[in-house]
């Protein structure tokens, strides 16, 4: 009982994050509340016992790339977005597709017999087991994972680097 | 005790809101953020499975969707800047030179 | 989710919960009064290192001055500048102090101590992960600023806030490897057991703290990260006064610049308490004297180390010049981070070779 | 015994000098370039002698595995050579008498500007021709078969410049084609019934066989299958209409391919076959018919030309005709006989014909010889043995294997015996006529100032290249080879006498023989035999006789005879008009129907219109669903989320069901 009001109150943020997310105009209220939504969700994380999870949701999610974010948006100050009229597909179709989708998935899932109740807690996240797991069994992917993030690093570098005419002048800036 | 297929309605609507704000978003960083949106819906259905089966590896595999989250934040950060520096603009709508 | 000791269980929720909300209260009272006297403590020390007498006239020494400080921000005007973004103009301060202040939550103080028939550790919660907890809320810390710096839309605020927002994410990186040391050292995440696995002594007098066995560097590294991580001399660019007025709280005023104001003072508490824990043993130290003496023993040590903490900040703000902003990326970047990753790879191989 | 382990060597020798002089022979001089032809097809040559002096029948045959080439399940081909009796004849045959005229060709092609070119190709032509005698095994000899195609068609159309020498070579290819094509069909019917093309094999195989009395069957069909393709190779009815034409070539290349070896290529198939033909009566019968007639018919033709190499041709024709009625009707030995000695004394008639042209300059039209004897004694002395060779007069080699296929002829049916006859009667005609023609009377030729002016072929000085003021002598690089020919056609008769040479041969063709005995043990009396001998002989002295009458005491009654008998004269002297009959018959009516209906209806009605039309299909539905990708990211997103609703949709539905 406890267990589910939990989950309904963060469960119940994650979602209005969400549609905020959509439903705001400004890039920067977009951003907190996807942070919210972040945050929320560490919270289930810990109703499910997946406590480094949650931590890691925070640090990573919460404090590294939605900072990036933030920073990009203040970096190139952008403002309210334009309701331009891009393109009728999005609208006329992939919207009623997603809903379609969406409800089709809700439907099935929630008219399974076959779903058992998971007990607050049920799988304990210990760092321990978890670095066991991921330096035994998941070595390799780990490591291809931590190739794929130094090329993203390079790249970025190379991308968000100004193009060399423009460099002379605006050096000082630092 | 909460059933799972609530966690996984809840994935559901993170993952669908994500779609939806790409679709209907004008702004290449809300787009971006709607991506990690769809991204968190996954990591919450990883995690609820794992506890469902009593299995480690989801949540050992929500590390890897952070890092390739944060790879892909990175790179696209990096990108949106680019064009923002090239076409003076975050808007969707008009970086659409790639066409016919 | 916060999960208890087997000892609190023994207890009922009721009591529990009482106990938890007598634990905050006096926590966060406790940490706002040394906020408050921190605050005096910085003049204080700056006034001598500058040959001044610093605030002398409220109370004896000036004691009281804290007071006097926190009535004239409440009573200042409150004052709005139009073109700002209202509702994060706003919500930044908050924001920042209520991270700044949550941080605490999870610090130990002490050891076990029972009060009639109720017995509690010195800590609103024991959480197993309770160094990750920290780090988490100290990176949500960040927020305030940036969104401080960007709502007051002036570009000194802004510069302030990207600068901020930079280097804490850039310093957070190698304050964090730093810890990871401590971390193997101890085997555990949890505060307490890292503070328990620094108990005794070698040849009879060195306390074997971390920053004596082996964590020297790692130590040197986390000072220098946390002076960066809470925008303090030498770091403090965001609030760099002779380039941008006064950063990102240059648009604030009264109580919401005492935010601010008491969040960097919270930070430094924090960041001390956390430093205490993990390099200088937390609350060990010689114990002597009747029971009851003993029984606040370890708190009296864990806040003399604190205070050791702190006063160090005052020093070395008062005696160091401001980085410029890319030295100060360079020496995060190229020096501390490889450092850390070097200290966390010989501390790995030793544990792993005395296994 | 093991007849020299090397036998392989003898193909790949000429095979070494064609390459060296084909690769490297255009920028190294013609001193070098004869060298390596030279030496590589003498290699050759003594090579064959070495295993011809090892060889003794007592082991034969003999087999030598080169290479495996094709494996595929139980049927495979090997790269293996095979020495028997009847392949060291031919393999002595071909070296000789080729080496023989590589010497000749130095001599006559030596001014010539693709002199490296001629010598390539002609080793290359010695290559594939041993790799057909010598094969052991269907494949290998059609590899040869087709190579000596191959070569025949680059010397034929040697001097390509020249359209019609170019169209000659096209026409030998094509209608070869026709011929490799039964050819073909004969093998596929071999691997279908037997699973193999290994003469033992096939041999052994067919040997059980009782012989098809019934007159079809499926070795009646192989053997008239095969008959075909020597049809084709071998200038039989139908099929001859090539080889007149190929003496576009160079005289040495008529002398070498297209009297003494190649053409030879179909008898030594079908005798090489002879176990499979005399199960299969009907085919021979076919194979004696159409070589008796195409004896005749040649010999006619033969009459009425007047161009001395196209005589010359017409007799390879008949004389080949010859040899096919000779395995028609069994006695293939004689047949082989007659192969060789013709090889001799043919390829002397060429090759002194050659020497006749060459030395007045490049005429070959006879109205503008005569008289030469006096000019080209050797010349003249040579030819006049082949020509008594040729005609049958003893003891000249001619004589032996002609009266020898005759006389078998007459114990299958005296039809055959007696258009042989007749033939044989003709042909001593138009040879004698052409001696008369060439060497007799006084010289008619007008005294050519410059011969050069003559169009390319065959026309040039040799050696000290001065004009031909008058007919001259060959220098002896030409001479010697006719003088060894002409020793060969006197004497290589004497192999036969007293059926040493069938004895020889008999193992290869043991089936054969008892056919011969049974078709022959009813009339073996000698009286007869002598009494044929005497009626052939004395047919050759008549048409002696004849053409000296008309050639040489009255010059100008074949004029008058010729108005008197107009029609048939005409008919005669343009071959019955046979090539015009086949083009109406079959080039025209390709041409058309390739031109009308494969070219205009199925190539650009159908396959280019097929291309073309899907071409602007695609581009026409791509004009329309290129608006699709508007380039708005947003819109792909929308398709891809309407997809991906699709699919959840499709896969709840499999689930619920």
């Amino acid at each position: 009982m406890f267990h589910l009001i939990l989950f309904l109150f963060f469960g119940a943020i994650c979602v209005a994050g969400a549609v905020n997310l959509l439903v705001q105009s400004h890039p920067i209220n977009s951003a907190l509340s996807l942070i919210a939504v972040m945050a929320s969700l560490a919270a289930e994380y810990l109703l499910l016992g997946a406590e480094f999870v949650a931590a890691v949701q925070v640090i990573v999610y919460a404090g590294a790339i939605m900072v990036l974010f933030v920073i990009t948006i203040m970096l190139l100050n952008a403002g309210k977005e334009e309701r331009t009229k891009g393109s009728r597909v999005a609208i006329q179709i992939g919207v009623p597709g997603v809903l379609i989708g969406g409800v089709l998935v809700a439907w099935t899932l929630l008219h399974r017999s076959d779903m058992q109740s998971i007990p607050i807690g049920a799988l304990r996240g210990d760092p321990r087991a978890i670095a066991r797991l991921l330096f035994h069994q998941f070595l390799l992917p780990f490591e291809v994972t931590s190739v794929l993030i130094l090329i993203a690093i390079m790249g970025a570098v190379v991308l968000a680097s100004p193009p060399a005419v423009a460099r002379g002048p605006r050096k000082d800036e630092g | 005790m909460v059933p799972l297929s609530y966690y996984l309605v809840l994935s559901g609507i993170l993952f669908a809101c994500g779609v939806l704000g790409f679709l209907i978003k004008r702004n290449i960083i809300t787009i971006f953020m709607s991506i990690e949106l769809m991204l968190n819906g996954v990591n919450l259905s990883f995690v609820a499975f794992a506890a469902h089966w009593h299995a480690l590896s989801g949540q050992v595999f929500v590390f890897f969707v952070m890092v390739v989250a944060a790879a892909e934040a990175a790179v696209g950060l990096a990108i949106i800047i680019a064009v923002y520096r090239t076409r003076e603009t975050l808007n969707v709508d008009r970086v659409n030179l790639l066409k016919l | 989710m916060p999960h208890q000791n087997t000892k609190d269980i023994s207890l009922s929720i009721t009591t529990f919960i009482i106990i938890s909300i007598i634990k905050s209260l006096a926590v966060v009272s406790v940490l706002l009064t040394a906020v408050a006297y921190s605050v005096w403590l910085e003049r204080k020390v700056s006034a001598r290192i500058q040959n001044r007498w610093g605030p002398t006239r409220v109370g004896p020494f000036g004691l009281l001055q804290p007071l006097a400080d926190g009535a004239k921000f409440i009573f200042k005007e409150d004052l709005t500048q139009p073109h700002v973004y209202k509702p994060l103009y706003i919500a930044a301060p908050i924001i920042a102090l209520v991270f700044a202040i949550t941080s605490i939550s999870v610090i130990p103080f002490g050891n076990w101590v029972t009060v009639g028939p109720w017995g509690t550790y010195l800590q609103i919660t024991d959480v197993n992960i309770g160094l990750l907890v920290v780090l988490g809320i100290t990176s949500m810390g960040v927020y305030g600023i940036a969104l401080a710096g960007w709502s007051s839309n002036n570009k000194y605020s802004l510069l302030g806030g990207l600068r901020a927002s930079a280097q804490m994410v850039s310093y957070e990186v190698s304050l964090g490897l730093s810890l990871v040391g401590v971390l193997i050292m101890a085997g555990s995440l949890s505060l307490r057991d890292i503070v328990d696995a620094q108990g005794g002594v070698f040849w009879g007098f060195i306390p074997r703290w971390n920053i004596f066995h082996g964590q020297t560097i790692a130590f040197f590294i986390y000072l220098i990260s946390a002076y960066a991580e809470t925008n303090r001399t030498p770091f403090d660019l965001p609030e760099a006064e002779s380039e941008l007025v006064a950063g990102y709280h240059t648009e604030y005023s009264a109580m919401k610049f005492a935010m601010f104001f008491m969040a960097e003072y919270a930070n430094m508490v924090t960041v001390a308490c956390l430093a205490t824990l993990l390099f200088l043993g937390g609350w060990h130290g010689p114990i002597f004297g009747p029971p009851i003496l003993q029984a606040l023993m370890p708190v009296f040590w864990f806040c003399l180390k604190v205070f050791f903490f702190i006063f160090l900040y005052v020093w070395v703000r008062w005696t160091l010049p401001r980085f410029r902003y890319d030295q100060l990326m360079a020496f995060g970047w190229k020096v501390l981070l490889p450092l850390a990753v070097a200290n966390v790879l010989v501390t790995a191989l030793i544990v792993a070779w005395r296994a | 015994m093991t007849p020299n382990p090397y036998l392989w060597l003898v193909p790949l020798l000429p095979l070494a000098g064609a390459a060296i002089n084909g690769f490297f022979g255009r920028r190294s001089s013609r001193k070098a370039i004869t060298a390596v032809a030279l030496v590589f097809c003498g290699l050759a040559f003594l090579l064959a002698v070495v295993i011809a002096a090892r060889f003794s029948s007592a082991s034969a045959p003999y087999y030598f595995n080169l290479a495996h080439w094709l494996r595929s399940g139980s049927f495979q081909v090997d790269f293996s050579f095979y020495l028997d009796q009847l392949s060291l004849v031919m393999l002595l045959v071909v070296t000789g008498v080729g080496f023989l005229i590589h010497i000749y060709s130095v001599g006559y092609m030596w001014d010539d500007d693709g002199y490296y070119r001629f010598m390539s190709y002609m080793n290359l032509f010695m290559f594939f021709m041993l790799t057909l005698v010598l094969a052991k095994n269907y494949l290998v000899m059609f590899i040869g078969w087709e190579g000596v195609g191959l070569a025949s068609y680059l010397l034929i159309g040697y001097w390509f410049t020249k359209d019609s020498a170019a169209s000659a070579g096209k026409k030998a290819f094509i209608v070869n084609r026709i011929g490799d094509f039964g050819f073909l069909i004969a093998l596929f019917l071999m691997i279908k019934h037997f699973g193999s093309l290994d003469f033992t094999h096939v041999f052994a195989a067919v040997r059980p066989l009782s012989p098809e009395t019934a007159g079809t069957g499926l070795l009646t069909a192989i053997g008239l299958l095969l008959m075909v393709g020597a049809a084709g190779k071998s200038a039989q009815i139908p099929l001859y209409v090539w080889l007149p034409d190929a003496m576009e070539g160079p005289t040495p290349v008529s002398a070498l391919i297209h009297a003494a070896t190649m053409v030879t290529a179909g008898v030594y198939m079908v005798a090489r076959s002879s176990v499979i033909f005399e199960r299969a009566p009907t085919a021979m019968m076919a194979v004696a018919i159409i070589g008796t007639l195409t004896a005749l018919f040649a010999a006619t033709i033969g009459i009425a030309q007047t161009d001395i190499k196209k005589v010359l041709a017409y007799s390879t024709i008949s004389q080949l005709g010859y040899m096919f009625m000779a395995c028609g009707v069994g006695a293939f030995s004689a047949g082989i006989f007659h192969l060789m000695t013709h090889a001799f004394f043919k390829g002397l008639l060429f090759l002194a014909a050659g020497s006749v042209i060459h030395g007045i300059g490049g005429e070959q039209d006879m109205r503008k010889m005569g008289g030469l004897r006096l000019y080209m004694p050797w010349t003249f002395a040579t030819m006049g043995i082949a020509t008594l060779a040729i005609a049958g007069i003893p003891p000249f080699a001619g004589f032996w294997s002609k009266d020898e296929i005759l006389w078998k002829a007459f114990n299958a049916s005296w039809v055959y015996w007696l258009i042989g006859v007749i033939t044989a009667f003709i042909t001593s005609f138009y040879m004698f006529r052409l001696m008369y023609m060439t060497f007799g009377g006084e010289y008619r030729g007008a005294v050519v100032q410059q011969a050069h002016g003559h169009d390319g072929h065959d026309a040039h000085g040799h050696g000290q290249g001065h004009g031909h003021g008058e007919p001259h002598e060959s220098p002896w690089v030409m001479l010697g080879p006719l003088v060894i020919l002409a020793v060969l056609s006197v004497v290589g008769g004497f192999v036969g006498y007293g059926n040493r040479f069938e004895h020889f041969l008999a193992p290869v063709f043991q089936g054969a023989m008892e056919v011969a005995q049974e078709t022959s043990h009813e009339a073996v009396d000698h009286t007869l035999e002598y009494l044929l001998m005497g009626v052939s002989i004395s047919v050759a002295v008549l048409g002696w006789l004849l053409a000296y009458l008309l050639y040489s005491r009255h010059p100008q009654l074949p004029a008058r005879i010729a108005a008197k008998l107009d029609g048939l004269y005409q008919a005669v002297a343009h071959k019955y008009y046979i090539d015009e009959l086949y083009d109406a018959l079959f080039v025209k009516p390709l041409i058309e129907g390739s031109t009308t209906i494969l070219w205009h209806d199925i190539d650009q009605g159908v396959i280019d219109a097929a291309v073309n039309d899907s071409a602007d299909a695609a581009r026409h539905v791509s004009d329309n669903v290129r608006h699709m990708q508007s380039g708005n990211l947003r819109s792909y997103a929308g398709w891809v989320a309407a997809g991906g609703a699709v699919v959840i949709a499709y896969m709840i539905w499999m689930g619920v069901r």
